[in-house]
């Protein structure tokens, strides 16, 4: 039981911090230009993929450098040419473009790198047991996604508390129509701030690919619970997003340690619920944070941290 | 000619395609898939209720189209089991009642927020939904879904239902009411209410309205809508699963209605037909199908944000006003280059997609336009990269000219208009 | 004379600062009641609070005796009160006979009817013809609201805000940004329509407000600090030293 | 509204379009085989291998004569992974002469294709249409929803778990037993038969666990993996398939879970680099109706060729090989391709198998019987030629199940045709 518990806390955290480093980005794309980035875990696919390619032809430790600057380059590409050109039409113009976005991007990648997972290696350096516990054992590789995933998150917050570019992000997270009078270069700084996110996705991609896995649905299947833990977290909060990152990444690993079932609780008579009676937490585990989401939404519309109506 | 008598020629003529189409095309092909567009046309103007009408994007449409469906699959089973007089023509009637019902219990979540928010809530909801169907495998069948035989309902004056013409009928009968019904919609009070409502929701709640509460209606008639829609396609198909109340149904009807142009009542129609066309035929023509499909999507939203209709709709002036002939030199001049590019970007999504999915198991010998090529040597790529190149400096060159030409002769148009 | 509107110790919060500080205000019913003030003296708030748009952090607001504190701004117009936003704002992509009829309907009973056709409705159209006569649009019918001329805009703003009969009307800077001529015409415009009925209007141009005004109050740093006829405002001590005095020598 | 005239003329011109379906021709000496499987989307990468398949097989059977002496085409038809969109496209063939259909992936498009041609066949008497299924196992097809017009070739989820649980009796060191299996129908109905034929075979074995976990929506298996560990189970069974297995066996093997793996798709794409990445060697099992490595002569001879031709692809359906070849006998028996011809000379037929022995088409339900193997990867031994995905290692038959002993009731009640 205890390792259950000990393990499946790392891995909760882990998963947590792993979305973390997309919400942020997507958050700060949220609340700086309204646009919802429906292609941000494209972005994280993408990242994924280049980490592969190069990671198998130069090694895993450029890729880990080099892939997620391409990502964040092409992230400053689509935002330049693609989405500042849709942004007269409105929000939903632009929401659709990602959306439209992140269909090419999928099928692009299925064209290059085919329909099947591809076989992104932990690289040997990382390649051994960090720890054991009883007789689990605990990949090192693991513990490198999460020191990343920290050290991103340290840098992020010095970033946003003790720099003058922080300092505007933060103004304009939570007064949106303010930069321009800061008398910025609001289209650049935008263009920045999206390049940023798509690197910081990129990079989550990089470092997951060889632990989980890398295939062309990875972002179709990330995609939906990232908007969950932006919005259950509130939309344009970072610390909400913080806080949903994290929860949805335990809830969601430890709701797979459960097996109960309504059943189980109120006896026999939970068969007036028909099937549903008989169905497990773990069975649902995938589908919690989309109740979360709609319990949220019901109860606490701002989210959790949130205090922005839309 | 008055508005009106004009809108109820353009309703009889319609009425009149839908009845000689399957004179023009009698095969059984051709009569399932234009089944299949009468049930797209119904489910993306529904679809438009909310996106275009009322300014609600919603990633989860499907949900409505197939929890009714299931309904309409579930009716047809228990009439047919216990011999209940009831003919298969009423079945859309439980797909409506479905539909309302699930839009009454899901819009009441929903609706409270507009926006970013709602369209979060509808995926949301959209996959909790999926993911109940594939637990409830006694209701909804799991993957194999729920089937039924439309041809053993009490005939109907006759009629069985079995051969697909008559279920072509049936279901362009039903289309015809929706179409009438939800153009009527737009012509109500609580139509032009949802149209402030999407222009300014603010200023709407400052004349007396309650935006909740007309968002909140009009996602109840929507849903209504999409659930006929939902039953219409389970008289098709005589089967439903959780695919029809997936993402991808809910991604297809964006599709259609964007496409098709949403800010016009009829964009969603013209959507719904080509994409209905192109998604049955174009998988026969290039495995890459979904890309261009994307492409197409990217494309519309990027340069043609009114979809084909408001494409179509800004020509509309000049073409009253005759001087569209105007427009045809500088039109027909970009014809070519525009051919060009279009040729030269299929050419290279083709070559690409061959060289990248199927040399290596097949070699990279194939025919390009019924040209033979090969996709590992430099030629094609280069004759394509040419094309492409000299396609869009011509455009380029001859655009503004085409540009300029439309902004005089629409200028002179409305200043000619009373 | 009955009492149209009550403000009973209003006070709002933003965080930690207070906007409208215990404010005091009566209108009487048929009054023409303009509101002066400095900038960021909480006039927009005040607004806000009283049409239901923001919500009060304490006091009252009533509407012809009724408490309407709270409430959502659909169901206060609905009891009666109107108004129109110093930033235009109304629906840019219909007519501007739609426009006009969007504020008519729910007044005359449809509601959120869907089994009636619009064109049908004679008392409706009727009425949304005679507005746009009123407000001297009637030749741009069929011209979408979002391609006027910022002068017709502000009509419409203030045509969609008495479309509806509410007896209370508030209008928040009608005649802002106006050349003298366009401002000329929207006085006479508010006097035509604000005649039988309440008006509580904001307005900064102060031949405006002593041209049209019954009564004035003053709004300074989120209090009334005088309310009374326009010849004992411009007597006002008080006034002329807040407010006044620096208008004057500007 | 005047915008509906244009709307209309709109409409018309977009519906003019199916004149690009094409028209129904079939040359006279020719017969066609529609094979109706994902082209497109993420299931196309299996359907491509198996079209090949079908491709390989027509060129054989073409050079030795051809069905009942015409030459077999074989026509693709992409489904794109959607029952009602299978639907279509069997209906499609059927419009251009094709009357011999195939499918193989996923039980729900099996189920559609069958109700839909059953119900055509009732409807359109003297045009009938015969549905192969090559890879669709869930049991249901061949008992509460079989068809006379429906044979299958794949053992059924029930026959192969009767095989694998007749091979895991005799293994004494398997004491706690884990299942875990996909949330779907084939799961679950994976999930029944291995906790009944395992507790009727070996009452010993506990089970110590019964997981159901969403279908291809896992990225991460620690969890997973984490609970198995801890109900101390020496073996695990799983019908998972697709990246469900690979990152199944990839997170044991992270987590260094030391079990034995009863599997049924551990040999689909991506499975043999999963398990050499996990170094699993020999403990991870499968089950088929044959084995390249171990196979007679003929069917090695047909593997290198298949290989060669196709850039390395391993010959995954060995049951299409029966399947063609049993079709062919059936028409050359009755001197006819008349699916009612075919159909009635298939049943019952007793046939020498691909990878040996005799396989039996059950008349009563229309499911062949066939010996099944079980299998195991890991390095190759010497002398043996065929490794998979480049990987060095390859499968090894450890046990043999005779085809009486996989013999399952069934609860068919076929309508037969007078």
């Amino acid at each position: 039981m205890l390792e259950l518990i000990t393990f499946s806390t790392l891995n909760g955290v882990l998963y947590g911090m792993l979305l973390f480093m997309m919400a942020s980005g997507l958050t700060l794309i949220f609340s700086m230009m309204g646009v919802l980035n429906f292609a941000h875990a494209s972005f994280y696919m993408i990242g994924a993929y280049f980490g592969f390619e190069i990671s198998r032809r130069i090694g895993f430790w450029p890729g880990f450098i080099v892939a997620p600057l391409l990502v964040g380059a092409i992230g400053a590409l689509v935002e330049r040419y693609g989405l500042r050109r849709v942004h007269k039409y409105g929000h939903v113009a632009e929401l659709l473009f990602t959306f439209g976005l992140a269909f090419i991007i999928e099928e692009l990648v299925q064209m290059f790198w085919g329909k099947l997972p591809v076989d992104y290696r932990v690289p040997p350096s990382l390649d051994f047991v960090a720890f054991r516990l009883f007789d689990t054992t605990y990949p090192a590789y693991r513990m490198f996604m999460l020191a990343t995933a920290v050290a991103m998150f340290v840098f992020l917050f010095l970033v946003l508390k003790r720099t003058r570019v922080g300092l505007i992000i933060q103004a304009a997270l939570t007064h949106p129509s303010m930069v321009a009078m800061l008398g910025h270069d609001v289209p650049r700084v935008f263009m920045a701030v999206f390049g940023v996110g798509a690197a910081l996705a990129g990079l989550a991609g990089v470092i997951a690919g060889p632990a989980l896995v890398t295939q062309p649905s990875m972002a179709a299947l990330l995609g939906p619970i990232l908007f969950v833990v932006i919005v259950v977290g509130g939309l344009g909060s970072l610390a909400g997003a913080f806080v949903a990152s994290l929860l949805i990444g335990l809830v969601q690993t430890f709701a797979v340690a459960i097996n109960a079932s309504l059943a189980d609780v109120i006896g026999p008579s939970a068969d007036i619920f028909g099937d549903l009676g008989r169905v497990t937490v773990a069975q649902i585990a995938p589908v919690i944070p989309y109740l979360l989401l709609v319990l949220v939404l019901v109860f606490r519309p701002t989210g959790l941290l949130g205090n922005r109506e839309s | 000619m008055s508005a009106t008598v004009r809108t109820l020629l353009a309703f009889a003529l319609f009425a009149v395609a839908l009845a000689i189409m399957p004179k023009i095309f009698p095969s059984g092909t051709a009569l399932t898939m234009m089944s299949l567009m009468g049930v797209a046309i119904v489910f993306a103007l529904s679809y438009n209720m909310l996106l275009g009408q009322t300014g609600l994007l919603s990633f989860g449409h499907a949900v409505y189209y197939g929890l009714a469906g299931f309904a309409a699959i579930h009716a047809m089973n228990w009439v047919v089991r216990n011999k209940i007089g009831v003919s298969l023509p009423f079945i859309p009637i439980v797909g409506a009642v479905a539909g309302l019902f699930f839009g009454i219990v899901f819009g009441s979540i929903s609706t409270r927020r507009a926006g970013t928010v709602f369209a979060m809530i509808s995926l949301g909801l959209g996959e909790l939904v999926v993911a109940i169907t594939l637990i409830m495998r006694g209701v909804f069948g799991g993957e194999e879904g729920i089937s039924a035989n439309r041809a053993k309902l009490e005939p109907f004056f006759g009629f069985k239902f079995g051969p697909q013409i008559e279920v072509y009928y049936l279901i362009a009968v039903w289309c015809f009411i929706c179409v009438a019904a939800m153009y009527a919609l737009t012509r109500t009070p609580f139509g032009r209410m949802c149209n402030a409502v999407r222009d300014n929701p603010e200023r709407a709640e400052f004349v007396g309205y309650s935006t909740q509460r007309v968002r909140f209606i009009a996602f109840c008639l929507s849903a209504l809508f999409a659930g006929v829609a939902g039953a219409l396609g389970a008289i098709t198909f005589e089967l439903v699963n959780a695919q029809a109340l997936s993402a991808q149904q809910s991604g297809l009807v964006l599709l259609m209605s964007y496409v098709g142009g949403v800010g016009h009542f009829f964009g969603p129609i013209i959507g719904a037909v080509l994409i209905t066309l192109l998604q049955i035929s174009l998988s026969d023509i290039t495995k890459a199908w979904l890309l261009y499909f994307g492409l197409m999507f990217i494309f519309v939203v990027m340069f043609w944000p009114g979809g084909i209709a408001g494409f179509i709709d800004q020509h509309r002036p000049i073409v009253r006003s005759g001087r569209f002939g105007r427009l045809l030199p500088s039109y027909s001049a970009l014809a070519l280059p525009v051919a060009g590019i279009a040729l030269g970007v299929i050419g290279i999504i083709e070559l690409a997609h061959h060289q990248l999915v199927e040399a290596a198991s097949e070699g990279s010998k194939m025919k390009l336009f019924g040209i033979a090529t090969d996709s590992a040597t430099v030629a094609p790529w280069l004759a394509l990269v040419a094309l492409l190149a000299v396609a869009g400096l011509v455009f380029r060159a001859i655009w503004p000219k085409a540009a300029e030409a439309f902004a005089t002769a629409n200028a002179a148009a409305r200043g000619a208009a009373p | 004379m009955s009492t149209a509107l009550k403000l009973t110790d209003l006070r709002k919060s933003f965080g930690p600062t207070e906007i409208i500080r215990g404010l005091n205000l009566e209108v009487k019913q048929g009054e023409r009641h303009a509101i002066i003030g400095p900038n960021g003296a909480g006039k927009s708030t005040m607004f806000h609070l009283v049409s239901g748009r923001i919500h009060p952090t304490s006091g009252t607001v009533e509407l012809k005796g009724e408490d309407i504190t709270g409430l959502q701004p659909f169901e206060i117009n609905r009891r009666g009160l109107s108004r129109s936003f110093q930033v235009t704002n109304i629906f840019p992509k219909l007519t501007v006979f739609e426009n006009i009829r969007c504020g008519v309907l729910w007044a005359l009973g449809y509601r959120y009817s869907f089994w009636r056709f619009i064109d049908n409705l004679k008392d409706a159209n009727a009425r949304a013809e005679e507005v746009m006569d009123l407000i001297g649009l009637s030749a741009r019918h069929e011209t979408p609201a979002g391609i006027l001329t910022y002068a017709e805009q502000r009509a419409l703003e203030i045509g969609i805000t008495i479309a509806g009969g509410a007896d209370v009307i508030m209008l928040d800077e009608p005649t802002a940004g106006m050349s003298h001529s366009e401002t000329d015409h929207a006085v006479a415009l508010i006097r035509k329509i604000s005649e039988g009925r309440t008006l509580v209007m904001v307005e900064h141009d102060m031949s405006v407000v002593f041209g049209l005004a019954d009564r004035i109050s003053v709004l300074v740093y989120g209090q009334i600090i005088a309310s009374d006829t326009p010849q004992a405002i411009r007597a006002n001590k008080a006034v002329r030293e807040a407010y006044l005095g620096e208008e004057a020598s500007a | 509204m005047r915008n509906s005239v244009v709307g209309l003329a709109m409409l018309a011109g977009v519906a003019l379009a199916p004149v690009l379906v094409a028209s129904p021709t079939v040359a006279q000496e020719m017969v066609k085989l529609g094979y109706i499987d994902p082209l497109s989307g993420g299931g196309a990468s299996v359907g491509e291998i198996g079209l090949k398949h079908f491709q390989f097989l027509a060129e054989e059977l073409n050079a030795a004569g051809g069905l009942a002496g015409k030459k077999v085409e074989i026509v693709p038809f992409d489904n794109k992974t959607n029952p009602q969109e299978s639907v279509v496209q069997a209906q499609k063939a059927i419009d251009q002469g094709i009357r011999l259909l195939t499918q193989g992936n996923g039980s729900s498009n099996a189920a559609a294709i069958s109700e839909f041609v059953t119900k055509y066949n009732d409807r359109n008497p003297g045009k009938e249409a015969i549905y192969f299924n090559y890879a669709a196992i869930d049991p249901i097809l061949t008992n509460d929803k079989c068809s006379y017009w429906h044979f299958r070739w794949d053992a059924s989820t029930d026959i192969k778990m009767a095989a694998l649980s007749n091979f895991m009796k005799d293994r004494p060191n398997i004491k706690k037993v884990y299942l875990i299996n996909q949330d779907y129908s084939f799961g679950q109905g994976m999930r029944k038969v291995s906790n009944e034929m395992i507790k009727a075979k070996r009452p010993d074995i506990q089970i110590v666990g019964d997981e159901l976990h969403p279908l291809l929506k896992i990225t991460d298996f620690a969890p997973y993996i984490a609970k198995i560990k801890a109900s101390g189970a020496d073996s695990v069974v799983t019908g998972n398939w697709g990246q469900d297995i690979a990152l199944l066996l990839k997170a044991a093997a992270d987590a260094g879970l030391q079990v034995d793996w009863y599997t049924y798709y551990a040999g689909g794409a991506g499975g043999p680099t999963a398990i050499k990445q996990t170094g699993l060697s020999h403990r991870v099992f499968d089950v088929t109706e044959g084995n390249a490595n171990d196979a007679p002569e003929a069917a090695q001879k047909f593997e290198t060729a298949f290989r060669a031709r196709y850039g390395g692809v391993t010959v995954w359906y060995p049951r299409a090989v029966n399947q063609m070849r049993m079709v062919a006998k059936a028409a050359k028996d009755a001197g006819s391709v008349e699916p009612k011809a075919i159909a009635a000379k298939l049943e019952d037929m007793r046939f020498p198998l691909f990878d040996g022995g005799e396989g039996w088409m059950r008349k009563d339900d229309h499911q062949l019987f066939q010996p099944m193997y079980i299998r195991s990867f890991g390095p190759l031994d010497a002398g043996k030629k065929f490794d998979e995905e480049g990987t060095g290692w390859g499968w090894k038959v450890q046990g043999t199940v005779k085809a009486e002993d996989t013999i399952v009731p069934t609860t068919c009640k076929m309508e037969r045709p007078k």
